[in-house]
């Protein structure tokens, strides 16, 4: 921790190729105003939170690390482990720039504990072009359409679902269907509340019989696969459709395609419109008080400048944090989103990292994953599990 | 008697390929290209072997990365030998000596805490970081190459005791007699007549410590700190991020990489091994 | 009749004895006390300190950190209504049972094979342990390439001709468990056939002279006299693969990450998973705690085994 | 006194007593040897007096001096062991010289007694070797040479020759002897071979489940056993014994065993007191007379052992065992006449089996 | 021909023979014991007639038949170990029955047959034990018995006693010997004990380093030895040598070493042949005579054993053992005059070692 006020470590788990350029686009910035950055990458959401929190239990604390914000993140500042970065957030007045849901996510007791730096969409479909063309089918607007094309599809040869067979992918693609069959109110409602009503009600169960119905469109290779290859799949037209976040596009840039041309970006199937947004945030370890360092409270303001986000966001394929910064130069998906997210009803929250307290987030994907991987499970079966993994998590 | 034999060898010779062939995937797709992983069998040799992703898993892709390393294997390589050679030495040494008092010694209790020591063998060392966490914080050396050894002793030390214990309660009741009685106290009989005689076990439990060291990725994360990242931290960064195209011949050669000093311990030492399991570990 | 103060005069007066100035030395069984301290104190503070604080913080509703309110038994309750929780114990029994047992019969039957007096013995010993210089993480990312379908084996053969093939337990919820056995055991049988190749090498020849001259065939040696001859052997096997099985977890980590869903989740993965990643602290440590009580319930009867065998052999 | 002195001294293990009161002087110079059969404590005895097993009560003094609870490198005394125990590491020079360099005795002197030693004990040229690159007879001296080399003033032995074989453990009694000779140490030996503890003892100690039996030297322990687990433990072929009683035959003294009359010769004049009672007599092999005035017996088993020969014999319902010269012929199932010496019989009480008539 | 015969039999190890042109016929019923020092190949010749080692050469024959290429289990032998080779899990019953059990023998006839085996050897309450419950004379008993169930024409015994203490030793050689005669079977016996030797054998066969150096009667080998190593091996204490030659004293000859001339009594007359020539002269202790026609010498130590009493003495410059009776006291450096019993002493040629005279 004695290191010069002007340094900061930053731990993060950010270690693939388009990952690490967009954060070198804060750092680029960061150094450039006076501020050394020293990286500790750990490749693993889960290894780096928890070399984080274990670094700060033993004392050796890094600087800025990467968190998800929400429930862990609060607990972190209960235990006075973290530094706010008020000064920062109120002279820049974030509370007016970023989406009213992280502006609750990112606080403690009043103080901004996080800094957010992005906007990833997990409520995309990503479909080849010519895949759809080849079977006849036009991209489906509602589950129903969606079952049926899916069908042609496999009838011509082709996977309709690209699916990474992981427990947040299969996840992410739920919570699509629960969006689309009971739309944005309803998705709203049961994640805030987890409501029993709503947990048993006859949509649940339209939404469990929706999401069974997609089980045959997917390949045998899938459990165990990872994303990058299942938009592998999308792209080289193996697969028709994948349901993933905005993260894919980055996928699909690297292989030489512009986002919404022969690979397209559409929201998957739905009755009204909506963002599940899931952010990406960086917290500040409490080095000498409560309030950050010079060097903290540097890295907070770098991260939140308009020309770092649009810099950092373009590059990470997400979108920014803040929604007041010129979206011309992002790429169609990108401006779509952007478009979308001026309408606060639009705004929803993932399951996976900030929405719901992380022992239910758990409990969501294991039951999820658990129903959609069981051959005998009845969608009546699927929601009782449900309902009850949920009860037994809050 | 000839088919006998040739079944033998036959047998013998099935076996062998079944345990080398996921050895030989990995190599054989280390020295593949990219274009040729996405479109072949893993089961074929590389049409044009080439060094490349070696040399890519060792120095690392400075294009790819922030700059202050380049992400390769060699950075890390120095910190795990210093971490591991003070371990090795220190977790046998413990075992070494604990398990000697425990057999040579008579003293009451010694089987009670020997059986409660064995208990650590069984505890999965996940489970309980956070106190472990704290009290190599109050020692004042989390985040440093010296706390991290400590950990590895701790976790070590049911294992080596074990072996040496085991090892030591074949050692003739008469030779400890005439030690005594020749007046060699609890170090002289340990190092100029115990130490020695334990070569063989010393050499396999060395090994099997050395294995499990050089090999562990949670200790070294967890206490590790900044400083002590061994090549396994190094080795999950270059292949076990989730975003981002794979490249799966720099994967494999970073981790052939890796697991090489372990690898050439095991080929040096194979027939010294045996003998060693043989003089303790199954005498009981 | 000397009395005791000239036993102590007489003594410091013998030449050898006459640095000790009549006083008693430091004896070496004290040094025997001093040096188990740091084994003790390891024991003491480490193992059965942790296991304690685990079971408190299994009492307490902590979610990413500890915290010290306690909600009783609580989270035992929750832990036991956790479907995922009965599947990986489950699968612990499942696993342990194949690859305890593979290990074991793979193991023997190979230490067998070179005990029959193959020419290149070293080779083959050698080529069977290679696979233990590998840490769990590496096997299971090796494996996983050769079990998947679309990439591994199944393909390959099917490549080869063999239309029909079918390799695909690793993505089948509920064949995915034996994968891990798969792997465990190719990663261990080279140490259990190191094992069993020792054990067979300590058995007195004459034994082998005697069942010829006897008229008895090979595998009826084996089976009936040289297998019951290494019961000590077979016990130190399943006693350090029910340690490895007991803390499996790197290996689902790497090779189905406890998928599909989690039909291939472990014990070991269930507690890791809650604390580290899921921010439940308190109910897996509840987890932990029924894990260690499960070893110790493995465990207790190898160590009266231990204690047992070392009192009968006093008598020789 | 000089010497080791044993005062009271009781053994228990885990509660079960294995030695009760065991009072033994063993005079300065002395050559005892503990005999006694497998278990009986012989071992156990030795390994109290070098301090390898503490007592369970009473007391042990070396050279007067009060050593029950001394560490055994404070004794005095060395051991040899019957396994050798030598130090498999070390070359022969280092374990001889081991005790020494515990001791902190200066490298040259080590130097200057280790080869002293060996040249006393013929070991010389392989002092370089490793334990395993001798022979056992060769390990054994190495074993003794390490207790000489300290030159303490008692040295105890535990059965150290029972590893060799016949010829190596002939050659040996004799140097071990004649070392005792030359030093002139109180030396304690374990033995449970009886030929060992007659060659080479000057008082022989025998113990049975724990207890003394007898005390005495190897003559009279032989010739006049306290009694019947004595006589019959000491000497081999064991000594026959007979149940009956003493008669007159006439003018004759002759033993009935009551399906028969064994003659006896030499008479001593003492034991007409014991005519009538029922007593166990004992006679030894070399002790029964082939003579035409003996009872008929029938020959079973001639066994011929090179400058002797044992004939198995059936007389007078019993199974005799005498010694005779190897020139004479004995076909199984022919006949034999046979006497005992009476001058060397033992008598003994078939109750307490104490010998009768003083020792 | 029965029995067992080996012809022109060879053996080498990795190129190094051992073992070459052993001739032997061992006659049906014969109690053939092979006698030798460590190393000299007993073992390996008896494993080549169980068939537990191939021959290099030569052929082997049991009754007639060439079994040289067979199995151990084909040849009609049984054998019996040094180390029992008890299989250790099983009960006695089971050890004994095993091997009927592998031949597909019904169970009722093993059962009649183990307990008839389980009688004779008096172990029948012994049958549900454990080897590990058992004494050593006991397991070596479940050893023979085991062999002696297969009722096989040959028995093959190596070093069966030599783990037994030296009483139970001579108990059990008394067993064996009448187990030979009451079933009358071959026993080809190793030992490197010559009592065992001479008590047990019909036949002895000196071995030295691989190859024959006498087969003879156990008689014949201690009095009549082929050459000096047989001489010096049969017999403890070991028989005496001195180099010299023969000459006249006046009417008498006497063996002149050189520094000292020995006196003999009882001279055969066949002897004065050899008078001049240079030789070694070969005596065994008892037949050195105390007598005061004798040569004096120097006493310098006394071993009695009990019945016996070994005297070393220092004569006519060399070291000498004679055997008297116990009752004679030899004082250390005293004076004592020997001579020899010229009727059975043996003499050498000094440099091939042949005895001289036909033996
Ligand atoms: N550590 C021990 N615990 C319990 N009993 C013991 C122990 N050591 C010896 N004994 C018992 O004490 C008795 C005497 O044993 P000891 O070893 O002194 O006999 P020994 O005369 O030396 O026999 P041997 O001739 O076989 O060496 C035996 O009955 C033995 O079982
Ligand atoms: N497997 C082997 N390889 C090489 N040499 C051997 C082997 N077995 C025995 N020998 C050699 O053959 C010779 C005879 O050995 P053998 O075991 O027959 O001796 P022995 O007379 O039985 O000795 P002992 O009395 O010690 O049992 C020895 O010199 C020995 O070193
Ligand atoms: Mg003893
Ligand atoms: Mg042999």
């Amino acid at each position: 921790g004695a290191l010069h006020a002007q340094t900061a470590e930053v731990l993060h788990w950010w270690t693939s190729g388009s990952e690490q350029a967009a954060l070198a686009e804060v750092r680029k910035v960061f150094e450039a105003s006076g501020g050394e950055w020293v990286d500790t990458p750990i490749a693993g959401g889960g290894n780096a939170r928890a070399a984080a929190v274990n670094r700060m239990l033993g004392g050796d604390p890094a600087a800025v690390f990467q968190f998800s914000i929400g429930q862990q993140l609060r607990e972190l500042a209960d235990q006075g482990l973290l530094a706010n970065v008020d000064k920062v957030a109120s002279e820049e007045n974030w509370d007016q720039k970023l989406p009213p849901l992280i502006v609750k996510a990112a606080k403690y007791d009043g103080d901004y504990i996080a800094a957010p730096i992005n906007i990833h969409g997990e409520n995309w479909m990503f479909y080849n072009k010519a895949a759809l063309e080849k079977a006849g089918v036009d991209v489906p607007k509602s589950w129903n359409e969606f079952v049926v094309a899916a069908q042609k599809l496999k009838d011509a040869g082709i996977i309709p679902i690209g699916l990474g067979g992981q427990p947040w992918q299969e996840r992410i693609m739920f919570n699509s269907v629960l969006l689309g069959v009971a739309g944005r109110e309803f998705y709203a409602k049961l994640y805030s509340t987890l409501d029993d009503d709503l947990l048993d009600s006859d949509t649940m169960r339209k939404v469990f019989e929706t999401f069974a119905a997609l089980k045959p469109f997917v390949d045998e290779g899938s459990p165990g696969r990872n994303w990058n290859e299942a938009t592998s799949m999308v792209i080289k037209g193996d697969a028709a459709f994948q349901f993933m976040g905005d993260w894919a596009k980055g996928e699909i840039i690297a292989a030489g395609i512009e986002p919404g041309t022969t690979v397209g970006c559409a929201f998957a199937p739905a009755i009204d419109t909506a963002y599940i947004m899931t952010v990406d945030a960086f917290a500040f370890s409490a080095m000498d008080g409560e309030e950050a360092t010079p060097a903290q409270a540097k890295m907070a303001h770098v991260m939140l400048e308009p020309d770092v986000q649009i810099a950092f966001n373009k590059k990470k394929g997400s979108i920014p944090a803040r929604l007041d910064v010129p979206a011309d130069s992002f790429d169609s998906c990108a401006q779509t989103a952007i478009k979308t997210l001026q309408d606060e009803k639009t705004h929803l929250v993932s399951t996976g990292l900030f929405g719901v307290p992380s022992a239910v987030s758990g409990a969501i994907d294991d039951s999820i994953s658990n129903f959609w991987n069981s051959t005998d499970m009845s969608p009546a079966e699927g929601q009782a599990q449900f309902h009850q993994a949920i009860s037994n998590a809050k | 008697m000839r088919y006998n034999r040739l079944a033998l060898y036959g047998l013998l010779g099935i076996a062998a390929i079944m345990i080398l062939s996921p050895v030989f995937i990995m190599i054989s797709t280390s020295l593949k290209s990219m274009d040729e992983i996405r479109n072949g069998s893993i089961f074929t040799l590389p049409a044009d072997p080439g060094f490349a992703a070696w040399g890519k898993a060792w120095f690392g892709d400075c294009a790819k990365t922030l700059g202050d390393t380049c992400g390769g294997l060699s950075s890390s390589f120095m910190t795990s030998v210093k971490i591991v050679i003070p371990a090795l030495f220190l977790s046998v040494g413990l075992g070494a000596i604990t398990g000697y008092a425990l057999a040579a010694w008579k003293m009451k209790g010694a089987n009670v805490m020997f059986a409660a020591l064995l208990v650590g063998m069984f505890i999965p060392p996940q489970v309980t970081l956070y106190p472990l966490i704290i009290m190599i914080r109050e020692l004042g050396i989390f985040g440093t190459i010296p706390g991290l050894i400590l950990v590895h002793v701790i976790w070590g030390v049911a294992f080596t005791t074990m072996m040496f214990r085991n090892f030591f309660k074949t050692v003739p009741e008469d030779l400890l007699k005439a030690a005594r009685i020749d007046g060699a106290g609890f170090w002289p009989l340990f190092w100029h007549v115990m130490l020695p005689l334990s070569l063989p076990i010393l050499g396999v439990a060395m090994i099997l410590q050395f294995t499990y060291i050089w090999n562990d990725f949670l200790l070294g994360l967890t206490f590790g700190g900044r400083a002590g990242q061994p090549m396994t931290v190094a080795l999950n960064n270059l292949v076990g991020s989730q975003f981002g195209e794979k490249e799966y011949n720099v994967d494999m050669a970073a981790t052939m990489l890796t697991a090489l000093p372990t690898l050439a311990v095991y080929l040096l030492s194979g027939r010294m091994f045996v003998r060693g399991i043989a003089a303790g570990a199954v005498k009981g | 009749m000397p009395d005791p103060a000239q036993d102590v005069l007489h003594y410091s007066a013998t030449p050898q004895d006459a640095h000790q100035k009549g006083r008693r030395r430091w004896r070496p069984q004290w040094t025997a006390r001093m040096a188990l301290i740091p084994a003790m104190a390891i024991t003491i503070f480490c193992f059965y300190g942790f296991i304690i604080w685990t079971f408190v913080i299994s009492l307490t509703r902590s979610r990413l950190l500890p915290v010290y309110k306690f909600t009783g038994f609580d989270q035992y309750g929750r832990l036991f209504a956790n479907e995922r929780w009965w599947t990986a114990m489950q699968n612990l029994a499942i696993h342990g049972f194949l690859f305890i047992g593979g290990c074991i019969v793979f193991g023997y039957l190979l230490a067998i094979l070179i005990d029959r007096g193959v020419k290149a013995e070293g080779l083959f010993r050698t080529v069977f342990m290679l696979p233990l210089s590998m840490s769990f993480i590496v096997t299971g990312v090796i494996w996983q390439w050769v079990m998947n379908p679309g990439l591994g084996l199944q393909e390959a053969v099917r490549a080869l001709g063999w239309a029909g093939f079918e390799f695909n337990w690793i993505v089948r919820p509920d064949r995915s468990i034996y994968t891990l056995a798969i792997a465990g055991i190719w990663q261990q049988v080279g140490l259990c056939m190191a094992l069993f190749l020792a054990g067979l090498r300590n058995i007195d020849p004459n034994i082998w002279k005697a069942a010829r001259v006897d008229g008895i065939p090979v595998w009826r040696v084996y089976l009936h006299i040289i297998t019951p001859m290494m019961r000590t052997v077979f016990f130190t096997v399943f006693i350090l693969m029910s340690a490895i099985v007991m803390k499996a977890f790197d290996l689902v980590v790497a090779l189905t990450g406890g998928g599909p869903g989690f039909s291939s989740d472990l014990p070991a993965r269930f507690v890791v998973d809650h604390i580290l990643n899921r921010q439940e602290l308190g109910l897996g440590a509840a987890g932990a705690f029924v894990l260690l009580c499960t070893v110790i319930a493995v465990i207790a009867p190898y160590i009266y085994f231990e204690l047992q065998k070392e009192r009968s052999g006093r008598g020789h | 006194m000089n010497g080791v002195e044993l005062r009271n001294v009781t053994k228990a293990y885990a509660g079960l007593t294995v030695m009760e009161n065991i009072n033994l002087q063993i005079a300065d110079g002395d050559f005892l040897v503990l005999l006694g059969p497998s278990g009986c404590g012989k071992s156990t005895l030795l390994n109290m007096i070098a301090g390898l097993e503490p007592t369970t009560g009473g007391s042990i003094h070396i050279n007067g001096r009060d050593v029950t609870g001394l560490e055994p490198d404070e004794r005095d005394i060395a051991m040899v062991f019957q396994s050798y125990a030598l130090y498999p590491t070390m070359s022969v020079r280092r374990n001889i010289g081991f005790g020494l360099k515990m001791r902190g005795m200066a490298k040259g002197e080590i130097e200057k007694r280790v080869a002293e030693v060996g040249e006393l004990l013929q070991i010389t040229p392989l002092l370089d070797r490793k334990p395993s690159q001798l022979s056992g007879g060769q390990q054994q001296r190495v074993a003794i040479g390490r207790a000489l080399v300290r030159e303490p003033s008692v040295f105890l032995f535990d059965e150290p020759l029972s590893n060799l074989d016949a010829k190596l453990r002939a050659d040996m009694r004799i140097e071990l002897k004649r070392l005792h000779e030359r030093l002139g140490r109180t030396i304690v030996y374990v033995t449970h071979d009886q030929i060992e503890a007659m060659t080479l003892a000057t008082k022989v100690v025998v113990l049975d489940k724990g207890s003394i039996q007898q005390v005495d030297t190897p003559e009279n322990v032989y010739r006049r056993p306290a009694n019947r687990f004595v006589a019959s433990f000491v000497g081999a072929p064991t000594m026959n014994f007979i149940d009956g009683k003493l008669t007159h035959d006439g003018d004759d003294i002759v033993f009935d065993s009551g399906s028969g009359c064994l003659p006896l010769i030499n008479v001593p004049a003492e034991i007409r007191d014991l005519i009538g009672r029922p007593m166990t007599l004992g006679a030894r092999p070399e002790h029964m007379v082939f003579d035409d005035a003996g009872i008929s017996s029938r020959v079973l088993l001639a066994e011929p052992t090179g400058p002797d020969q044992y004939v198995r014999l059936a007389v007078a319902g019993s199974e005799l065992t005498a010694r005779s010269g190897p020139e004479q012929i004995f076909k199984s199932g022919s006949d034999a006449r046979i006497l005992v010496d009476g001058a060397r019989m033992t008598l003994f009480d078939p109750q307490s089996g104490q010998a009768l008539l003083g020792s």
